[in-house]
């Protein structure tokens, strides 16, 4: 196998989050992308550890997924929050604030 | 006797200066003279509203008690020269030293300087009394009295210098007094439009001063020394450089023409008449205009070196006195107002100072300073006691026939004008005749000696003789005869008081025997001994800071030419006022000031009755025309034309376009391009940062695109730059 | 280099003193006018005191060394020392300040302009003669820029809150100019410290080292960073158009503080960091310096003669007097570097001084435009006298402390030191001869049209318009004397000065021909090579 | 003990490897193209299990097992739930994301595109030939040394992380 | 058997690890703290909220006891293997962390508790929050710079939230929290190259791996710049500073301080621990990049700011601009490490001060006028002496006036670029003036308008000011000027540092 084959399918992955996380408006739908880009992260460590024979890459990825975790169960939160406030998640509307 | 003198000082300079250090008393201590009358100032100016005269009687008790010592001094430095010749003595204490350079301040007393104290402090002493029944209800009195004080003071030092810093500094400070004096009266704006004249013109020339100084300084001082005799000396014996010596004398020339009011830079001095009319003598016979006069005399090795007086038969300061004594003469002929007149002839009369500076002849030019300060003083003084009588100025809307009101003024007022005129043998004659002497351009009439042939400055001379005896003799019928033409429903003018007419007679004293202290050697009628007394101990000729100039030998021949030129003059004017004027005015039952068909006249302003006498005398008309209408007509008005409308408007104008400049300036170079420039900065961050501002539009989304982006943008730019 | 130590808690306690009595006002209770004023007042005769002492004790025997010489830590991290001393060329700009204090606070004595609030406005007044002094007499160039910036928050409230109507773009704009030449000084300070050997702010070594291990072009890029530092303050032209700003909007102590002092910080920073530390980019710049210096003498009199402001008219008129000072630390020589800070302390004085009466006249007529005034001289005939004798001062009349100022500065322009273009200088010394006509013409003009002449209707018959009341005389008073006494005995200046900056002077004169020297050689050796 | 390890000996399965590899990223892509894509969210969720998985499988040709697991589990069990709790309680509706401007898409096509073109150069430049060999499948015992030794500081800082994100998401979430 | 098997795994036996419990301290006693706020808060509810505040007080104050005990001993400590290092620097940057944590405390107590807030969870996750940065300061591997930077990061999103009810606060918190989150993302695809690079997270080995190479390879420059662009993010810098002014716009305030100054401040440290071990040998990447950052921060920061009619934005632009200048000594970095990393962290610690005790005005303000609005602010002096006087001293010193603490800031940051003699260094020295200049004008109109300006309507009811926040000015007033007049000691035996790698 070569490396490359993994780290290209996480740098694929990567985008495609980025593209989600910029085109999407719903808000649950941005955290979605948000995991797609931290998974592809994952891939990279997992790989590169798989590549140096280190473990710390795997840790790392481990350490990632519990963060990622907390993450969406935040992110969730201050959605199911602005919900309640505003009736909509529909990120393009929120700019109150600006310049 | 003095002919030889003069020769014998041609060929040698001593070597070794001729300054001492110790001498009589009255001598080492001339330094009291100026401090006295500036005490006076500061005790006046304090204390003077609680003194029972107003404070008058301090200015008057220190300007005599200066005149005293002066009186003495003058004696002593007589004895002084007697005793050991011609050593001026000079003592001076450091004023301070900076960075290498030293400043002092001292009094140099000589002959010259001896004869200014005397001059000044006489003219101001008389002035002084003149002025407590002049102004004697001017609500500034006492101020006046304090300034008075100031401005002799100023002068005083000014002429006992012994360096050309503090000569500055006293040729400013009489400047200053002569701007608070001329502006005494200064809720009239014309009063302070002159005072401001005439300080600035002052200050214009002072560019050259200040300039000239410096040069100086650097060139024949060494970079050390203001030092006047030092920088004589170093000159003398041809140690400074021709260009640094023609620069500094061009300069220091710009000074002498705007102080003494020479050609072109005279404006101000017509309109110094604006103030009080004892400011008006002592500015004209004493302190200020003769300020620069002195100057070159103390310079002299500057100029004569400078601008190559010897040996030459032109050159520029020669040629401007010229100039200036013509037009001087000229423009009096056209005022009404009587000062202004002999303002115009002060500036005449200076123009002859300095034309004879410029032929070499130094004493006859130091010589016509001190008689003209008597005569002028007199003639001021003259007609200010008849401006007091009528209330004006104006000699043909106020005047005329004074002479039946105040006959003691016209008495002393003729004295003056002849004196003024050049006739033998008042003062002025032998002044004036030694000047034209001093030209050296007269081969023709058999003189011998002189620096140069300077034959045009001698037509000049004796043309402006002409003129002067011309306008003096119409200023005296405008003024005196004919009938009063002023103001009579306060009753009739009458005499002034004795504080006004002691004065008058002093000066006309001293204008009538003034003259008799430089008598021209081989004149037969006293010893030899009395002969050119005044020459003998004011010209530093044996001094080692004198240049080498030349004397010339008297001449007969001339002093008659001359004597018969000032006849013509003052009989042309004679014929024209006290003969046809008058005659016309009989005629016609009216008091005239001039024939109404003169030839500037001639289309018409003449009233319709007249018309059968102008024709009458159409044919005397065209041949005296030729002599007195032209000069006094076309000629003079011309010349006043010019003066008005080109001189005196390119001074004014030159004020109003710095203005102007000063205004475009502000509003372009500095509202506009310079703020405008820090002002736009300032819009153009403020714009940028409004434009920056729509990054934030508030859409999350966006931030994040601008995340990925620019981390994108970096790293692609920095893969390009680094890593491929 | 030697210095003196005796008694050298005199400087720190000159210094700080303000600051004290500063603090003692924050005590007291805003309302209580009377005690801020007896306690400002109180403070700078204190100060005024000390200052007194130090003119009495120093030694002027060796005017050339720092006295009263305090070296300690302050911020080792830095290398900072407080480090201060005073030396010739400080002295009188010390005393000048300590002079001007009490005077301010005299006049304040009823003359706090709008808004009132005494308390702050005496606390900032003294908070800025700490910094003034504090500036006179720093010795270490970070302790020096720290002085020189704390003067300018008290200014630019002083200008905010009690200045006129336009006051807010004035004291901003006196604000970022200043910040901007001071920016661009520090980093010229920066570079300074880590070129030379030493490694230090001290500018006893700095001088002593004068520019010496750094290369010509480095020397010109640090100078002009200096050069924008102190040329905003001075202001020199172009960098002059906050200060007709500033003293126009700022309250009547406030420009007289700015006139009198703060302007010269900037060319006393020239004469005492820029030219001995960096004596081979002085002489570079020198002719640069000098042609600016007359564009000022010049440009600052046509701006005069071109205002309708009295008020703005004088401050012009600071442009142009301090075209001169800067005409004399042009030329390099002891002479005109003297004469520049004898033309300091000149204008300090008179222009503080017509700053004064330009405040006594907004205060009795309600108004500076020059059209509207007029007939002083018959109104309030001492103010008008005043006014008449300060213009005469201002033009440079002999026997008066101006004169002093200008004469100099132009006569040591015709020989400026040697390795500076002698012609260039002379057509400079033109110049500015020319501009001492120029300045006659917008004084007097000025003393015409608002001294002479008849009253306008407007205020004939105005009770308002009093004659110089007793405070004013107070003020005004030491002002005026001095004005008159340095004028007849200019010595009492350049006697004290001369030492110091020849002192200065000779050591990186000495160094100039050194590194010519070094240059040369290095030319050959480069041919060679 | 794992499958690919026991057979890791045997070069043919390189083959396989490979083989396994492409349909899985094939898969995970394509699931991936379409959360971001679809329109309803529920399906966006359940598309996401699918590139979850997909990862999961990843880590195992790789050889971590152990994170494979916990990936099924954190991810699968518990976000994707949490997910579609989301989505209820905020009962977006289910359908329509269709609003979104084409503009926007443009955009953020182009930075992703943007954005891989750079890694993908970087990636290819600097690994062009890297060979991935997994012989020793990483031991859980390995994992857990590490984590409890090595990065036992930020381990612990993660369980304070958790704890604060619990009660941070309550407070936040809880109606009050 | 074990022994058999362990081979067969390729793991070795398990070695205890070292523990400094001395060096651990810090952490260990604000970790007992929020333990101990958490269980109270469980137990006593909302009895417990009087406490709260005083015991999150006390928890701070009493974390600064091990610090400065490890201070006062001296002795740099390194556990993990480097990966927990304990020196000045991260002695220096603790104790600026829980100290500014405590004026945020001070600053929070009648704020939050006058308001419509959850208090006890409030300072818990205040103190969670603080505990990431005081671990990130001797973070010295990836795993714990990210475990760190998230622990300090996931409170404060929170807290930005945390006035429920208002939707600036709401969508303060979104933003804060998707941009973190994406900054997160792109900063851990760098991370995951750097360690597929060096094969190690420790920062020592990666700066082994990433200066191997004459010129770097491809990841190596990618893998740096995701990393700094996550931390770009975090400090603020242009252009990834979108989401700052919103986020601090709607936060509570208080909150608004602690992100602006600590949690900015923990940005750095990482940033710096990152370039300093992990990225030294890279200069030739980093340095541009850290010059481009300043250079923009600084410009752009200020000059967006010069339009804000709102004091809590344009405190948010300044911040843009400071962290810029902060970011100018990195951009030196490689040639002067020392001056550098002094420069930077004495800017922070004055940073720190000067900006906190900002934010405590506006707090105090804002208890009167309800309002951030500048126009809020006219006429200030009238009514509010102390006040004013004490927003002059924070806003001057931001604007870096001497002889206030900002200053001596600049001075540093000027002191290093110009040491670099290079002339990047110099320009970057220039844009540091200039921009101080630009800055000046913001501050400078605030201070007119507090100061020159009629108070609007006349209103001239003093501000009541709390003890607490009472102490808060008076803390970062005293401190703001004490380091720009006697900075002595403090400046001196704790900002002089470099960083020790460990390992």
């Amino acid at each position: 196998m070569l490396l490359n084959q993994f780290l290209l399918l996480s740098a694929m992955l990567f985008c495609i989050g980025v593209y989600g996380v910029l085109a999407r408006k719903n808000g649950v739908l941005v955290l979605m992308s948000i995991e797609l880009i931290l998974n592809a992260v994952n891939i990279n460590l997992v790989a590169f550890g798989a590549l140096t024979d280190d473990v710390g890459g795997e840790v790392f990825a481990l350490f990632t997924i519990a963060v990622a975790a907390a993450e969406v169960g935040i992110g969730l939160a201050i959605v199911l929050l602005i919900y309640r406030n505003r009736r909509s998640i529909d990120l393009s509307e929120i700019d109150l604030m600006k310049g | 006797m003095s002919v030889v003198l003069g020769l014998a000082a041609s060929g040698s300079v001593p070597t070794s200066s001729t300054v001492t250090h110790s001498a009589n008393w009255f001598l080492e201590y001339a330094w009291l003279v100026p401090l006295l009358p500036a005490l006076s100032f500061a005790g006046i100016l304090f204390f003077g509203k609680r003194m029972p005269y107003k404070g008058a009687e301090l200015g008057i008790a220190a300007v005599a008690l200066s005149f005293l010592l002066s009186a003495c001094a003058g004696i002593a430095w007589i004895q002084h020269h007697d005793d050991i010749g011609y050593h001026a003595v000079q003592n001076s204490t450091q004023w301070l030293q900076s960075g290498g350079v030293e400043f002092s301040a001292g009094v140099l007393v000589d002959g010259l300087s001896v004869m200014m104290l005397l001059v000044v402090t006489i003219v101001s002493l008389l002035v002084h009394v003149y002025s407590t029944d002049y102004v004697g209800d001017d609500k500034r009195y006492t101020h006046f009295f304090a300034f008075l004080s100031l401005f002799t003071a100023a002068m005083l030092f000014f002429v006992l210098s012994d360096n050309i810093l503090q000569m500055i500094v006293g040729w400013e400070l009489v400047g200053v007094c002569s701007f608070v004096l001329i502006g005494h009266w200064w809720e009239e704006k014309p009063n302070s439009d002159a005072a401001l004249k005439a300080f600035l013109t002052n200050r214009v020339g002072d560019v050259g001063l200040i300039i000239g100084t410096i040069t100086l300084f650097f060139a024949a001082g060494g970079g050390v020394t203001f030092d006047t005799v030092r920088i004589n000396e170093a000159i003398v014996q041809g140690e400074v450089g021709h260009t640094a010596l023609i620069v500094a004398s061009l300069c220091l020339m710009a000074a002498v023409m705007s102080k003494s009011g020479q050609f072109i830079l005279h404006t101000w001095l017509p309109d110094a008449m604006a103030g009080p009319t004892p400011v008006s003598a002592l500015i004209h016979a004493a302190t200020m205009v003769v300020a620069g006069v002195f100057m070159i005399a103390r310079l002299y090795p500057v100029f004569f070196e400078g601008m190559q007086i010897g040996g030459s038969s032109i050159n520029l300061m020669a040629t401007i006195g010229a100039i200036t004594l013509v037009f001087g003469g000229l423009l009096a002929f056209v005022q009404d107002d009587i000062k202004k007149v002999l303002a115009y002839s002060t500036v005449s009369q200076l123009g002859y100072m300095v034309m004879a500076l410029g032929v070499g002849a130094w004493t006859a030019a130091v010589f016509h300073l001190f008689t003209h300060a008597f005569f002028k003083a007199n003639l001021f003084l003259g007609s200010g006691s008849v401006a007091h009588a009528v209330h004006s100025f104006d000699m043909k809307k106020d005047m005329g026939g004074m002479r039946k009101f105040m006959p003691k003024t016209y008495v002393t007022f003729i004295i003056g004008s002849l004196a003024l005129a050049g006739l033998f043998p008042l003062a002025g004659f032998w002044s004036k005749d030694e000047i034209l002497v001093g030209t050296g351009g007269w081969g023709l009439l058999g003189g011998t000696g002189g620096n140069g042939a300077y034959t045009f400055h001698l037509l000049m001379g004796m043309f402006g003789a002409a003129l002067t005896a011309a306008y003096m003799t119409r200023c005296v019928y405008l003024t005196f005869h004919g009938e009063f033409r002023g103001d009579r429903s306060h009753g009739d003018p009458h005499e002034s008081g004795p504080r006004i007419l002691v004065p008058l007679y002093i000066m006309s004293g001293l204008a009538v025997v003034a003259g008799f202290v430089n008598l021209p050697a081989g004149f037969q009628l006293v010893g030899d001994s009395w002969t050119e007394r005044f020459g003998h101990y004011v010209e530093p000729y044996k001094s080692s800071y004198f240049p080498a100039i030349d004397h010339a030998t008297p001449s007969w021949s001339l002093a008659v030419a001359a004597s018969a030129v000032a006849l013509v003059g003052a009989g042309a004017a004679v014929y024209y006022y006290f003969v046809k004027v008058d005659r016309l005015a009989d005629e016609t039952q009216q008091s005239l000031t001039e024939l109404p068909d003169g030839l500037s006249k001639s289309n018409g302003l003449a009233a319709a009755g007249h018309k059968v006498l102008v024709n009458k005398y159409y044919l005397d008309h065209l041949y005296e025309g030729v002599i007195v209408a032209f000069t006094k007509g076309p000629l003079a008005r011309a010349a006043y034309w010019v003066n008005q409308k080109v001189i005196d408007r390119t001074v004014d104008k030159a004020g109003e376009t710095a203005v102007l400049v000063g205004r475009q300036v502000y509003d372009v170079v500095d509202q506009g391009v310079i703020d405008g420039f820090v002002d736009g900065s300032g819009r153009v961050s403020d714009a940028t940062g409004e434009e920056l501002r729509r990054i934030n539009s508030g859409k999350v989304q966006n931030y994040a695109a601008i995340l990925f982006a620019m981390a994108a943008v970096l790293a692609g730019a920095f893969l390009i730059i680094f890593a491929l | 280099m030697e210095t003196i130590s005796d008694n050298n808690w005199l400087l720190t306690i000159l210094v700080f003193a303000p600051l004290v009595g500063a603090l003692i006002m924050v005590l007291i209770p805003q309302e209580d006018e009377q005690s801020h004023k007896q306690v400002a007042l109180l403070t700078s005769l204190v100060t005024l005191g000390l200052a007194a002492f130090l003119l009495i004790d120093f030694n002027y025997g060796k005017a050339g060394v720092l006295q009263y010489f305090v070296d300690t830590e302050w911020i080792e991290v830095i290398d900072a020392g407080y480090t201060i001393g005073v030396d010739g060329m400080s002295l009188p700009l010390i005393a000048l300040t300590a002079l001007i204090m009490p005077l301010v606070f005299v006049y304040s004595w009823n003359h706090i302009p709008e808004p009132g609030n005494a308390k702050a406005f005496l606390i900032l007044s003294l908070i800025l003669e700490t910094g003034m002094i504090g500036t006179f007499v720093a010795q270490d160039l970070v302790l020096f820029f720290v002085f020189f910036e704390v003067v300018l928050l008290p200014m630019f409230f002083m200008i905010a809150v009690w200045g006129g109507e336009n006051r807010r773009y004035a004291s901003l704009k006196f604000f970022l100019f200043t910040l901007f030449g001071s920016a661009l000084m520090l980093l010229s300070f920066l570079a300074l410290y880590f070129l030379t050997e030493a490694d230090t702010f001290s500018m006893l070594v700095l001088t002593e080292n004068a520019g010496e291990g750094i290369t010509r072009g480095t020397q010109l890029l640090v100078f002009a960073g200096m050069f924008l530092g102190f040329g905003v303050k001075v202001p020199m032209f172009p960098f002059h158009t906050w200060l007709p700003d500033a003293h126009t909007e700022a309250p009547t102590q406030g420009s007289v503080i700015l006139a009198a002092v703060l302007l010269k910080l900037g060319t006393y920073g020239f004469i005492r960091i820029a030219i001995p530390m960096l004596p081979e980019a002085a002489e570079a710049w020198a002719p640069w310096i000098g042609l600016l210096a007359v564009i000022g003498i010049i440009y600052g009199a046509l701006g005069c003669l071109a205002q309708t402001d009295m008020k703005r008219l004088i401050a012009f008129s600071s442009v142009a007097h301090m075209g001169f000072v800067m005409l004399g630390i042009a030329t390099l020589t002891d002479f005109g570097i003297n004469a520049a800070i004898f033309g300091m302390v000149a204008h300090g004085l008179i222009t503080g001084m017509l700053f004064f009466i330009a405040g006594s006249v907004k205060e009795r007529y309600h108004t500076l435009e020059i059209k509207r005034l007029g007939g002083m001289l018959a109104q309030a005939p001492r103010l008008g006298w005043i006014l008449g004798f300060v213009s005469m001062a201002s033009l440079g009349l002999p026997g008066l402390a101006g004169f002093w100022g200008e004469f100099p500065a132009i006569l040591a322009a015709y020989e400026p030191a040697a390795g500076v273009s002698e012609q260039t200088f002379r057509v400079y010394m033109v110049v500015a001869a020319i501009g001492t006509v120029l300045a006659a013409g917008y004084l007097l003009w000025l003393l015409q049209r608002t001294a002479m002449g008849e009253p306008s209707a407007e205020f004939a018959d105005d009770p308002n318009i009093t004659d110089v009341s007793t405070t004013e005389w107070i003020a005004w008073a030491p002002l005026l004397f001095g004005i008159v006494l340095f004028g007849v005995a200019p010595g009492l200046i350049f006697e004290v000065t001369d030492l110091a900056v020849a002192q200065s002077l000779d050591n990186c004169i000495t160094t100039l021909t050194g590194c010519e020297v070094a240059e040369a050689a290095a030319s050959s050796g480069s041919g060679g090579g | 003990m794992s499958l690919l390890a026991a057979l890791s000996a045997d070069a043919d399965l390189y083959v396989a490897q490979n083989v396994f590899f492409a349909v899985i990223a094939a898969a995970m892509i394509f699931s991936a193209v379409r959360v971001v894509t679809t329109g309803n969210v529920v399906h966006a969720a359940l598309w996401l299990v699918v590139v979850l998985a997909g990862v999961a499988a990843q880590f195992i040709l790789l050889g971590s097992e152990f994170v494979a697991v916990t990936q099924v589990l954190v991810y699968i069990g518990a976000v994707v739930v949490l997910f579609l709790f989301g989505v209820m309680l905020t009962r977006a509706s289910l359908g329509d994301d269709e609003s979104v401007g084409d503009e926007k898409r443009g955009m953020a096509a182009v930075v992703g595109v943007l954005l891989f073109a750079v890694m993908a150069i970087a990636l290819i430049d600097s690994f062009e030939d890297g060979r991935l060999v997994i012989e020793n499948p990483q031991s859980v015992n390995a994992v857990s040394d590490a984590i409890f030794s090595q990065y036992i500081v930020a381990f612990e800082a993660v369980s304070v992380l958790l704890l604060a994100a619990l009660i941070g998401a309550i407070v936040v979430a809880r109606k009050d | 058997m074990l022994a058999g098997i362990a081979p067969m795994f390729g793991a070795a036996e398990f070695v205890r690890p070292a523990i400094d419990w001395h060096a651990a301290a810090p952490e260990l006693t604000l970790l007992g703290f929020g333990a101990l706020i958490t269980m109270i808060d469980i137990g006593w509810l909302e009895r417990a909220r009087r406490i709260a505040a005083p015991l999150t007080s006390l928890a701070l104050l009493t974390t600064m006891v091990p610090i400065i005990t490890l201070a006062l001993d001296g002795n740099d400590r390194s556990m993990f293997n480097g990966g927990f290092v304990v020196d000045d620097y991260s002695l220096i940057m603790k104790a600026t962390f829980v100290l500014a944590g405590y004026v945020v405390v001070l600053m929070s107590t009648n704020y939050i508790a006058e308001g419509d807030y959850w208090e006890n969870e409030y300072y818990g996750l205040l103190l969670s929050s603080i505990l990431g940065m005081i671990l990130m300061a001797s973070a010295r591997d990836l795993i714990s710079i990210f475990v760190a930077l998230e622990l300090l990061s996931i409170p404060a999103y929170m807290l930005a939230t945390w006035r429920k009810r208002d939707l600036k606060s709401n969508e303060a918190g979104l933003k804060y929290y998707l941009m973190g989150v994406f900054a997160s993302a792109v900063m851990l695809y760098g991370m995951s190259l750097l360690y597929g690079s060096a094969g190690s997270t420790l920062l020592v080995d990666i700066n082994d791996a990433v200066s191997a190479l004459a010129s770097p390879s491809a990841v190596v420059v990618i893998g740096i710049i995701f990393v700094v662009v996550g931390f770009a993010f975090k400090v603020s810098a242009f252009p990834f500073h979108t989401w700052a002014p919103d986020a601090y716009e709607g936060s509570p305030t208080p909150v608004t301080a602690f992100i602006s100054v600590a949690s900015k401040a923990a940005g750095f440290v990482a940033l710096m621990n990152l370039l300093f071990v992990g990225f030294l040998g890279r200069d030739d990447i980093f340095e541009p990049l850290m010059w481009a950052l300043a250079a923009a921060s600084m410009t752009a920061g200020n000059l967006m700011a010069l339009r804000q009619t709102n004091i809590v934005r344009l405190l948010a632009y300044s911040g843009v601009a400071q962290a810029g200048y902060m970011l100018a000594p990195l951009a030196v970095a490689g040639t002067v490490p020392d001056k550098a990393l002094t420069a930077s962290v004495t800017y922070l610690v004055i940073y720190a001060a000067m900006n906190l005790g900002a934010f405590a005005v506006v707090i105090a303000v804002a208890r009167k006028t309800r309002s951030a609005e500048i126009s809020d602010y006219r006429g200030l002096f009238h009514y509010a002496p102390g006040l004013t006087v004490a927003m002059t001293i924070f806003l001057f010193s931001l604007a870096g006036i001497p002889p206030l603490g900002g200053w001596l800031a600049k001075f540093r940051v000027m002191e290093a670029v110009i040491e670099a003699d290079t002339a990047s260094g110099l320009v970057l020295g220039i844009f540091v003036a200039v921009n101080s200049v630009i800055a000046l004008y913001y501050y400078a109109r605030i201070g007119f308008s507090m100061w020159a300006e009629d108070a609007p309507d006349g209103d001239l009811t003093p501000v009541n000011v709390p003890l607490s926040l009472g102490v808060a000015l008076a803390l970062t007033a005293v401190i703001t000027i004490a380091m720009g007049v006697v900075p002595g000691d403090v400046v001196g035996r704790f900002t002089e540092v470099s960083l020790l790698a460990g390992g």
